[in-house]
């Protein structure tokens, strides 16, 4: 698609791509800097900053599922909520017993917990994948979200039905917008190289790619991974930020809302899902004088956006150019 | 032993309801390819359509009463019959040579719109409402079981209407076009058949049927709400799939086995709470070793 | 009775006709030949109404039906038997026949028409009741072929009615498509590979290119042009 | 003849009761050039699509370099070295021309998930390599003015031409070729013979050339085998097959083969 800022989306490309390490560290230390000066902050404004933060791991994620390597889940809020619970109930159990410096590294744990058993859900989801297709694919990444929900929904350990809550405040700005830099780090240089290829390659022609020599198991299997491990890692900020976790915060909608951000982005178009992120946790907030629309006016914009631009609003694209990012 | 029975009985009678509204899933599936996620929206529709009718067809006709009640859900199924025609109008047919996922998420779009229109407090509103009494349903001794007369009818509607659509289906000429266009639209055009009639026919069909499943339900159910159908609906689906979803009497089956799973798993403590869990476990497991279902046809892919 | 004039299709970016014109005189066999891909096919499926036309005419009985859907293009007597057949194999051969009469009520005339479906194709009654996807290649040309009798066509296109049939089959076939153009005056607009056959039972014929036409002329001439024959013929 | 390199050994494949491939003998030797020609429907495709994994044979062998391929899935038939086209066009259509050839060297590159990730000077060493290595493939076929375009908007003889370098990338011992001569004009398919004969000295690799078009068979082929109904009616040099009446019977149609059709004109 042409448009009239391509020569600008061309300019941005083209200075990423020597040395794409560099740029996640400007985007984790910018993440640091306005973490540090987060105290200035309305706190109302920086709670949805965190927001737009974990909601860009989310989407950014799924992209590579979705987007990139184009299969269909939508059980995405289910792995989030793998992540987020995991990390929660280690928080609840050891801070107590953690001096409050040590509370950083306790998170950190907590993330990498909490994103390692996401994997572990993705890595079950994904095999499935291997044999459906389409919205049988979709049904089933539905039907493992909601399996996931009910789980904890009658797990005394998590508190069922009621959840849990008194989670410690641990998630920053920094976190959120660093762990979202190295997010999308992952996923654009993974995709950006020849290795990476190969999920593209087995989204547009399954049967050629294999064809080609490339095994279409392995990459849809990895994609589930490492989209599920992200987005745990997502759940587990979201813990720490909301401080109260409950099944129903991660139902079927929540699904959908993430898969939203990546239509409404561009499916494999990392730029236009990070946008559509930011756009989509603003939007509510700011409708909040329409409470009683602003639903409405999100089902019918879903539906405004099928009809008239499937492939994304934005066309706002850091990939898909020829050279890798050496 | 009696309790077993008892809960056989019951849990038919559960099942008999999502096999009606699996039959819709199931017409528009098989002709169109696609899963219409609002149907279960229609139900709602429907029992709400009821809801609103009752009083004033009792000016007419006394209820609760069988002749009311029968009037009250044949115009209700005449309601939603339109709005499934109006919904696939606008929202399905602009897409119709799209890819499916594109008419799947406009389906979400859909369903979620009409949930949330409908909770709007100038529509139905979130409450809770109670459902008219359309008609007695005393319960009766046979055999040493306790049958109510409503799950009583819930099956014989059940079984009354599959064989209607089975009817319509195999034996009439629309019927006949319907399967034409679920095998080949290509195909079936160049019979002549009008393609967009048929499916619109098909989509009036399982929203009629929706509409029937949604007064049935509000009957047994204590009261009626916006996002009533959402329950049933996803039972409903997961019994298409698992009955081969196309086919009819696939639906009807696997509702029955739907309703009886949640029936006895009920009857099991601990069990009960989980029953979303197992239906969905079950979807699964079907998917990956019988994909096309209990009584479906596999269908291969060419290259 | 059917005229094409500058028909042109494209598929996304790639055009697959550029431009055809073409006439099917009332009655007459009219056969379209070229190599794979030249865009035979997408004539008659332009024609038909299967896909859409980015521009040009097609007048059937002097009216424009350009861009009609197909069923209505069937209702006016134009019926296409797509390559492939395309039967409803999961329905029996005797419900495949009545499908192609979907559109008539006249009961003594689909009988009747059923039975010279018959008389042209015996093979037909002995699998009266058998589910068309069981049947062999041949069998279901000849179903699909009977289905567009059914529909009491005035104009019958065909594609490719010899596609992976035995020879033998292929004779046979051919012989009754010059019955059905004979005995019931339907005029036949065929595309095939077997350029020899086609050219012989045509009275004209059309040279398709990548979607151009890049030679027309009656059958006979066809037949002893040096071009044909090296590219098409294979004498 | 040695040991040939694909060796078919009385295949035949069955979809429900028919018959689409019957007890088919064929081999392939080493840097040999085979035509398998018949009319449509033939089962050219279907003996095609035996070769590369998408069916399995109801009986008979098929033998790659001496191991046994039935059953083997398509990607790990390319590892062992045979690489393919299709009939219709099946390029990765929203990659680049560069990253269609790319996507196709996965097997020949020494970097995974972890070296994308930190992306040090062995994986750089290696993205320049594969890049150079593409380029160089696409310079030989004259398509690396275009490598940065996306593959769908080339024309489609272009696109018919980055297939065949795409399963060049895989750098195979066996090609098989699915009709490329497919809707292209006389000229094109000229182009095209000196293509295939040009990619058959250069790459020294064996071919199989499935194909609708006799003149193209004809031209390029050392051996062709016809078939037809499924069945191997003949096989040998072009001339010999020129000249066998089965063949003539099958395929050109004789002259009695006509008269048993009566002849109108208006």
């Amino acid at each position: 698609m042409k448009t009239g800022l391509d020569p600008i989306y061309k300019a941005i490309a083209s200075v990423r791509l020597p040395g794409a390490k560099r740029w996640l560290l400007v985007g984790i230390a910018l993440a640091l800097v306005a973490s540090y000066f987060s105290g200035q902050f309305n706190r109302y404004y920086l709670g949805v900053w965190m927001d737009c933060g974990i909601n860009i791991i989310l989407a950014v994620s799924l992209n590579l599922i979705n987007g990139h390597t184009g299969q269909f889940s939508l059980g995405h809020a289910g792995f989030m909520s793998v992540g987020g619970y995991t990390a929660a109930k280690l928080s609840l159990v050891y801070s107590p017993s953690v001096p409050p410096e040590w509370h950083p590294v306790l998170l950190c744990a907590g993330l990498l917990l909490g994103g390692l058993a996401s994997a572990v859900a993705g890595f079950l989801v994904g095999v499935p994948s291997l044999r459906l297709r389409g919205d049988y694919l979709a049904i089933v990444t539905l039907g493992f979200g909601e399996i996931i929900r009910v789980i904890f929904q009658n797990t005394e350990a998590v508190g069922a039905a009621s959840g849990l809550s008194g989670i410690p405040k641990y998630t920053t700005l920094g976190w959120t917008f660093g762990v979202a830099a190295i997010t999308i780090y992952v996923v654009a240089a993974l995709v950006n190289s020849t290795y990476g290829r190969g999920f593209l390659a087995v989204s547009d022609d399954e049967v050629a790619a294999s064809s080609m020599g490339i095994n279409p198991t392995r990459y849809k299997v990895t994609a589930f991974v490492l989209g599920a491990f992200f987005a745990g890692i997502a759940g587990a900020l979201y813990a720490h930020h909301k401080q109260t976790l409950t099944p129903t915060q991660f139902d079927f909608m929540k699904s959908i809302d993430i898969v939203v951000m990546v239509i409404l982005g561009g499916m494999g178009r990392t730029g236009g899902v990070i946008l559509a992120a930011i756009i989509l946790t603003w939007m509510p907030e700011m409708l909040r004088g329409f409470a009683d629309y602003r639903m409405i006016m999100y089902a019918l914009l879903i539906i405004a956006l099928m009809m008239l631009r499937p492939q994304g609003l934005f066309a706002l694209n850091f990939k898909r150019k020829g050279g890798g990012a050496a | 032993m009696d309790s077993f029975f008892q809960q056989l009985i019951n849990g038919l009678a559960l099942g008999s309801i999502y096999g009606l509204i699996a039959l819709g899933y199931t017409m528009v599936y098989g002709v169109l390819r696609f899963i219409n996620f609002a149907h279960s929206d229609v139900l709602m529709l429907g029992a709400y359509a009821a809801f609103f009718l009752a009083p004033k067809v009792q000016q007419i006709v006394p209820l609760p009463g069988l002749a009311g009640a029968l009037i009250v859900m044949l115009l209700a199924a005449l309601i939603c019959a339109a709005a499934g025609m109006l919904i696939e109008f606008l929202a399905y047919r602009p897409l119709r040579s799209r890819p499916k996922l594109t008419v799947l998420i406009t389906a979400i779009g859909v369903s979620l719109f009409i949930e949330f229109t409908c909770q709007h407090k100038a529509v139905f509103g979130a409450a809770n409402r109670a459902f008219p009494k359309l008609i007695d349903f005393p319960n009766f001794t046979f055999l040493g079981l306790t049958f109510t007369s409503l799950n009583v009818i819930i099956v014989l509607v059940t079984a009354a209407l599959l064989a209607g659509m089975w009817f319509i289906v195999q034996r009439t000429r629309t019927g006949a076009a319907m399967r034409a266009v679920s095998f080949n639209q290509q195909a079936a055009a160049l019979m002549g058949i009008n393609i967009s009639r048929i499916i619109t026919f098909t989509f009036g069909l399982g929203s009629a049927l929706a509409a029937v499943a949604g007064v049935l339900y509000a009957l047994g159910a204590p009261a009626i709400e916006p996002l009533m159908g959402t329950q049933p609906g996803l039972r409903a689906f997961i019994a298409a799939v698992v009955g081969g979803i196309g086919n009819l009497p696939g639906a009807v089956l696997g509702g029955i086995l739907l309703g009886l799973l949640e029936t006895f798993a009920g009857g099991i403590p601990g069990l009960s709470t989980y029953r979303d869990a197992i239906a969905f476990a079950i979807l699964i497991l079907i998917l990956l070793f019988k994909p096309a279902g209990l009584l479906g046809k596999a269908t291969v892919e060419k290259v | 009775m059917l005229e094409v004039l500058n028909l042109a299709v494209s598929y996304g970016s790639i055009k697959a006709l550029h431009g055809i014109t073409l006439q099917v005189p009332e009655k007459a066999i009219v056969t379209l030949i070229g190599a794979n891909g030249a865009g035979k096919s997408t004539t008659l499926r332009a024609i038909s109404g299967l896909v859409k036309s980015s521009h040009g005419s097609v007048k059937y009985d002097g009216q424009e039906i350009n861009g009609m859907p197909a069923h209505k293009i069937v209702a006016r007597g134009l019926c296409h038997v797509p390559e492939g057949r395309m039967v409803f194999a999961n329905l029996t051969v005797e419900e495949n026949l009545r499908m192609g009469a979907y559109l008539r009520r006249d009961a003594a005339g689909i009988r009747e028409d059923l039975d010279y479906c018959f008389h042209v194709f015996p093979r037909l009654r002995e699998r009266l009741s058998q589910l068309a996807g069981t049947l062999s290649g041949g069998e279901q040309q000849m179903l699909a072929i009977g289905r567009a009798v059914m529909s009491k066509p005035r104009c019958l296109m065909l594609d490719e009615p010899s596609l992976g049939i035995a020879p033998i089959l292929v004779r046979n076939i051919f012989k009754q498509i010059v019955a059905i153009n004979q005995e019931r005056g339907i005029t036949v607009l065929l595309v095939e590979q077997n350029a020899n056959l086609a050219l012989k039972i045509s009275s004209f014929g059309y040279v398709l290119e990548t979607g151009r036409v890049i030679l027309e002329n009656t059958a006979e001439a066809l037949r002893d042009d040096p071009q044909v024959q090296a590219a098409y013929l294979g004498h | 003849m040695s040991q040939p390199l694909l060796k078919l050994d009385q295949v035949t494949i069955q979809f429900g009761g028919l018959t689409a491939v019957s007890k088919l003998d064929l081999a392939i030797g080493d840097r040999e050039m085979v035509g398998l020609i018949g009319p449509n429907g033939a089962g050219k495709t279907t003996a095609f699509n035996l070769i590369t994994g998408v069916y399995q044979p109801t009986a008979g062998r098929i033998e790659f370099a001496g191991l046994p391929i039935a059953g083997l899935k398509a990607h790990e038939l390319t590892k062992l070295g045979v690489a393919r086209t299709f009939q219709n066009i099946r390029l990765f259509g929203s990659l680049s021309v560069l990253d269609n050839v790319r996507a196709a060297t996965q097997l020949h590159r020494s970097h995974g998930v972890i070296n994308a990730l930190w992306r040090g000077r062995a994986f750089r060493e290696s993205e320049k390599e594969v890049r150079s290595f593409v380029m160089d493939l696409l310079g030989i076929f004259k398509l690396d003015g275009c490598a940065d375009e996306e593959a769908k908007s080339l024309p489609y003889g272009d696109q018919r031409r980055l297939e065949i370098v795409r399963a060049l990338a895989t750098k195979p011992k066996l090609l098989l070729l699915d009709e490329p001569a497919a809707g292209m004009n006389p000229t094109e398919k000229e182009a095209l013979m000196h293509l295939i004969r040009f990619i058959q000295e250069k790459f020294q690799i064996s071919i199989l050339l499935v194909e609708h078009d006799m003149k193209v068979v004809m031209g390029i082929c050392e051996r062709i085998a016809v078939l037809e109904y499924g069945v191997k009616i003949s096989e040998g040099t072009p001339a010999e097959i020129q000249s066998d009446p089965r063949v003539i019977k099958a395929y050109l149609g004789t002259e009695d083969d006509e008269e048993n059709v009566e002849v109108v004109h208006a």
